[in-house]
């Protein structure tokens, strides 16, 4: 058996502070590599597309292709647009927790098109069950930013009676499931929820997001397991966006080939796509919610993608990551890269976007404002404190009663 | 009226809510084709079919989001969990999920699911099919516990639970399947036959939550009790000759205060029993609360009659059990205390 | 002597253990190269290296298991569990694994694990990042459970912990890292610079596991409290003006019931005081004992000041947190009892 | 998208009670079929044993092909008197529970293999972390069937002072882990003593086995990750018996086309292996763990089976499998294989067989006796009350103290 030596290894990323990042190891496939497979394909023909990358933008910023997915001009305008917003939203919002106006904020800033694209692909009544990093998904669902800031500063206006942190939205109208703070939870809910639709023969299906961190969670597996036992009809993403916290994605994610790779042991079509890359988020959303919608059951996509900023107000990444690393990342900027589509399509200029930009600035400039008449978190008004004793049963039991005499409310 | 063990009226609580309800699901492991291990599901499968009433994967924390997913969808879904040991891979979905979603929504999603599970020992269980876990389930906000002693409430109370639009956690003594048990292992088991809370009527009723059933009226010492203790402490007082009130409470969150304090004021004495370890345990909750509520009548410090805090053990399962000789004995003390 | 906050001393425990005995790891979530994201573990991995200090993948069952995996097998990890509001994934191997091994392997296996948690409100963390949970864990045989509220004790019994052949749940209030904190949010930051508990010795001391320590003596009321609730109960007694006698329970299993009744007998009334939910909270077994053992010297029903039966509000923080005036009314009110 | 109809299915079984079984769909690949891989093999390079069926002994009982073990004919041999032995001592204790001597009681009727080939692949030092299924590997390492007995009727010689179940054993004498009754909890645990092993720069690896069923629960997930996040030498058996108590392994597999190729979306390499044959078994586990004392890692091995009786003393099988299902297996009887393979070797023969058989029924009835001597656990003797206080903590609280002093002993 030669000299026995188990070891245990622990993994670090390749780059630390300090060093130079370079990302030329990836050695990923070009877009418009891979084929674009029938929605009711079997998913043990389909294993390939868990070790690659699908991608329709090539570096020339045209559509290539079997996935691209033929989006209208008005469409990928609306796209844009969207990504546009939500940054200049992360933007203000990121500035009003530093004056202490937050509690607490989480940016999207390089994630945009995960969360904006894939919400387009699917119906209005689609419902999403998102992590705390999709709020691109709700702008794109209609939500008005007035509404979302009234949330994240606990105002009188909140949706959530002051009862949540920050980007822990709420929006049962929108078809918007419920932010939690606990990781992975609402992965298997989803499939439930899916279950539910199919049952009372509805097409609506289930979309859910989670971190590359969190899928070490035992809920990754409880809702793979549930999603193959019973063929729900949902979309269930992972966006790798590199890093958890402060850890790499190789602490969750261990040897794995990629995270998609996970859906081949439960016989579930995994697919990573290129997550900067507008339309190959639309396609692949797409083709799971037709296979989902067709029947065919659940799809575990994989959007390969790069943390722009902190992991939220209460850490500071330069700590542990190198402080250039984001600009090193070869798949780009997803706002620049549609950008650069629609432009090279004849159907955006930089006057354009300029403008959009303004718009959006003045836009969240104006709701902030009008926000602030709701009340802050500070200084109120929020809702009633009375309110802090409903809604945990249907009707107020004896107990809760007497406490909120207690308190004098 | 029809009689029913306590299996059967959990049985037909299932029957009669899936028939009239079609938002009502049942589903576990062993639950759909073999009709779980207790047979409690027995035959609904195959009356409302494969997709109501189904089997799932090992996973307790996955059938749990899978119920709450369904039901911030409009469905009933009504959980089991093979034995009580096993619903703590199932925690966090209850703690953190299941009985926030009302309120971190602000009441936007709400999760009316019930789940039942068989509890408790005097089945020879060992560690990991006996515990009687309610007391961790007593302090999360916004989660429905009951546990009833005899058929006529278990379904009462179950169906009740399944119309609830909180969720509620349902414990099912397994000792009491079968027959009541007073706590003697030597005697023969007896069977719901005769016993009056064996008459079960086979359409819907309901039993209220949070409502406290007196199920001996007396003078010398208030007895609070649910679950297989019932049955202990009716027996310890007779053996006893002592004169107790011994309350049935069904409902532990919300638990009945009221019927609780008006008899301890009448008594001015209080026992407690439950068969979970001591510390910790519920009854510290209604110790603490009755002797806030009741301070100027207790004439005794309320005793508990509990379970030991350690495991659950196997061959020493009657010198665990908190038996009739220890009840007796803690209401012979509180009664002649002064 | 040296000045240390809370964080520097938990920090200075570990380093201490890590010195001495190889057999003590550190892992947890952002542990390793980040140094824990409260900084907690800052310097160690740098000091002992990635094999003995690490990060681990995002599942708190996951990082439980292999502590007690280790432990079995020799080794004695320290465990972090990044807020104690995500312990619950992790709860099945704790109560069914962790805390049982001694006993169902009658003494063959041992699982020394020490698992560190922050707990507790105050830094408008809202539901998911505020939870005091100990009572659960207080209710689980086999488990000990401990709470410092101050930087040398928490040197002292993390270290005990760590020594401990017993697992042991350390919880860390968040709220006293930086200095104490009376329950005055309006007031600024205090420091624990200028607080004798400040001074912690640089090498290996201990604190006891299970012996309370009485902060104030006084002889109206007795203060049960730990954790943040011991300087708000220093606070609230001072500003209301009664001489209450204050014990830091700091360990809650097992905890010193011989200090907390020798002085409920001398006051002959009682406040418990915790900041998580009343209902089953570990208040509740406080005062279920102590009624017990003190009967005959209670003048007045025990309070319980607490957080209220709900989540953890994000808005409402100051509402939901029992500070000072709501325990001054509550020492007023025991004190003027009659 | 044409008719859109997402659909849910609840996987059933292929065979009921009153289905004639049949079991040609199973289409595995023949005996020597796979090529063993370098120990140290990438495990992307692998896969096909995930999907795939490592065997040794052909129809003729002949070892066939490249994992051929090379196990001495006196190794073989002591395989086939520990199964047998395994079996016997089954087969009394289950008629001893239908007597009522024992509280409960499950059999490894078809798993022999299972359990004693992989042990005997193992180094005595390497740490057994099993399910309750695993008796033959208990027996083994060298355990008097008596110490067995006395467990599992909880006398006074009960090594666990009478606080188990029945066939939950525990003997770190012997590297046995403790068997819990909670499913799935020990995989995570074994891979964190094998990370402490390596640590301390012992050659022990640890070596676990969960049924199909329990897959599904978050801990395998658990074991997965961190096995693969930091190299642990580690192996993690699935023993996949088809069954869990009345459900298929169907319902916690779902779709997954192997339970060994969940280990693809890790890294790890997977391998299925006919698990009633006694060679392959061996072959694979010494695999495994040479991969593992060389540095190599952990490996995910899936046992192919069939549980031959019911799941427990408390289950009827014939409710909800066909009654002669086991016989219609296509991989036969691991006792008989392993017999007609030494027979064919000429190293054993019938009659050497029936005077083992006759011998272990002897031990086992003397044993059976002897343990009865140290009493029962109906009528005692068991340990002493006063030690049901003891072991919770290291030494007494004042609260345990307490409480045995109201019981007064
Ligand atoms: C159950 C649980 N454990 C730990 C945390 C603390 N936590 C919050 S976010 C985070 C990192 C998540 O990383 P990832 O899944 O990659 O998501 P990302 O933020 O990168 O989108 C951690 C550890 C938590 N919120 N819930
Ligand atoms: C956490 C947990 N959930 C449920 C059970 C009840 N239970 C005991 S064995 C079993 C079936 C296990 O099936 P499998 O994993 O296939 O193992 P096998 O018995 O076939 O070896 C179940 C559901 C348990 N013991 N623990
Ligand atoms: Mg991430
Ligand atoms: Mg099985």
């Amino acid at each position: 058996m030669g000299k026995a030596e188990p070891r245990i290894s622990v993994p670090a990323p390749a780059f630390r502070p300090g060093d130079t990042p370079g990302f030329s190891r990836l050695g990923l496939p070009r877009p418009g590599h891979h084929a674009r497979p029938d929605i009711l394909a079997d998913a043990a023909e389909i294993r390939d597309l868990a070790f690659g990358l699908v991608g329709v933008l090539d570096e020339e910023a045209n559509a290539v292709g079997d996935w691209a997915p033929g989006l209208s001009p008005e469409e990928l305008r609306a796209g844009l647009k969207t990504m546009v917003l939500t940054r200049e939203y992360d933007n203000r919002m990121l500035k009003m927790q530093r004056t202490k106006r937050l509690s607490f904020y989480m940016k999207s800033l390089g994630e945009e098109a995960v969360a904006v694209a894939a919400t387009q692909a699917l119906d209005a009544g689609d419902m999403l069950f998102p992590s705390y990093r999709q709020q691109g998904a709700l702008i794109q669902r209609g939500a008005e930013l007035v509404d979302m800031m009234c949330h994240c500063i606990s105002n009188s206006r909140d949706n959530l009676k002051g009862r949540q942190l920050p980007v822990h939205y709420t929006r049962k109208d929108l078809n918007w499931f419920s932010v939690s703070g606990n990781l992975g939870t609402q992965f298997p809910q989803a499939v439930g929820w899916s279950m539910a639709s199919a049952l009372k023969g509805e097409t609506a299906i289930a979309c859910s997001w989670i971190g590359d961190g969190t899928t070490a969670e035992g809920d990754f597996h409880a809702a793979m397991t549930l999603a193959s036992t019973y063929n729900a009809p949902v979309v269930l993403n992972v966006v790798n966006n590199q890093w958890a916290i402060s850890m790499h994605n190789s602490i969750s994610g261990g040897k794995a080939p990629s995270f998609a790779a996970k859906a081949i042991g439960y016989g579930i079509p995994g697919i990573r796509v290129d997550g900067n890359d507008y339309l190959a988020v639309a396609a692949v959303t797409r083709w799971a919610a037709e296979r989902a919608r067709g029947g065919g059951g659940p799809t575990l996509i994989e959007s390969y993608t790069y943390r722009g900023e902190a992991h939220s107000t209460s850490d500071d990444p330069s700590k542990y990551r190198p402080k250039d690393e984001y600009e090193a990342w070869p798949l780009g900027d997803p706002v620049e890269r549609l950008r650069a589509h629609l432009i090279k399509l004849g159907e955006w200029d930089g006057e354009q976007h300029e403008a959009w930009q303004a718009e959006c600035k003045q836009a969240v400039a104006d709701a902030w404002k009008e926000a602030l008449t709701y009340g802050t978190l500070e200084e109120g008004p929020h809702a009633p404190v009375p309110t802090m004793f409903e809604d945990v049963f249907t009707a107020q039991p004896w107990h809760l009663r007497r406490q909120r005499q207690e308190l004098g409310v | 009226m029809p009689q029913m063990n306590m299996m059967q009226a959990l049985t037909s609580a299932m029957d009669v809510k899936l028939a009239e309800d079609e938002r009502v699901l049942a589903f576990g492991e062993d639950v759909g084709y073999f009709g779980g291990v207790f047979g409690v599901t027995r035959g609904l499968q195959e009356k409302y079919g494969s997709s109501r009433v189904f089997d799932a994967p090992i996973n307790e924390g996955a059938i749990i989001a899978m119920a709450m997913g369904m039901a911030t969808n409009g469905m009933r879904p009504i959980a089991e969990i093979q034995f009580a040991d096993y619903i703590f891979p199932g925690f966090d979905q209850i703690i953190s999920e299941l009985t926030r979603i009302r309120y971190r929504s602000a009441g936007q999603y709400t999760a009316p699911v019930t789940i039942r599970t068989p509890c408790g020992g005097g089945i020879y269980g060992g560690q990991t099919h006996s515990m009687s876990p309610e007391a961790f389930f007593t302090h999360i906000p916004g989660l429905v516990v009951a546990m009833p002693s005899n058929p006529y409430d278990a379904k009462g109370l179950l169906i009740s639970c399944i119309e609830s639009d909180d969720p509620a956690l349902f414990f099912e003594p397994k000792r009491l399947y079968n027959g009541p048990f007073d706590g003697d292992p030597n005697k023969p088991q007896s069977s719901w036959k005769d016993h009056p809370k064996g008459e079960v009527p086979e359409g819907n009723y309901t039993v209220p939550l949070g409502v406290a059933d007196v199920v001996r009226e007396g003078s010398d010492v208030t007895v609070v009790a649910y679950g297989t203790m019932v049955h202990v402490a009716l027996a310890a007082a007779e053996a006893e000759g002592v004169d107790a009130e011994i309350i049935d409470l069904r409902t532990l969150i919300p638990y009945d205060i009221d019927t609780v304090a008006r008899s301890v004021q009448k008594t001015g004495r209080c026992v407690i029993l439950h068969e979970a370890p001591r510390t910790s345990g519920f009854g510290a909750e209604l110790a603490a609360q009755i002797q806030e509520d009741c301070f100027y009548s207790l004439e005794a410090p309320i005793q508990r009659v509990t379970g030991w805090d350690t495991p659950y053990p196997h061959a020493h399962e009657w010198s665990y059990f908190p038996g009739q000789e220890r009840v007796a004995r803690a209401l012979k003390k509180t009664v002649e205390f002064a």
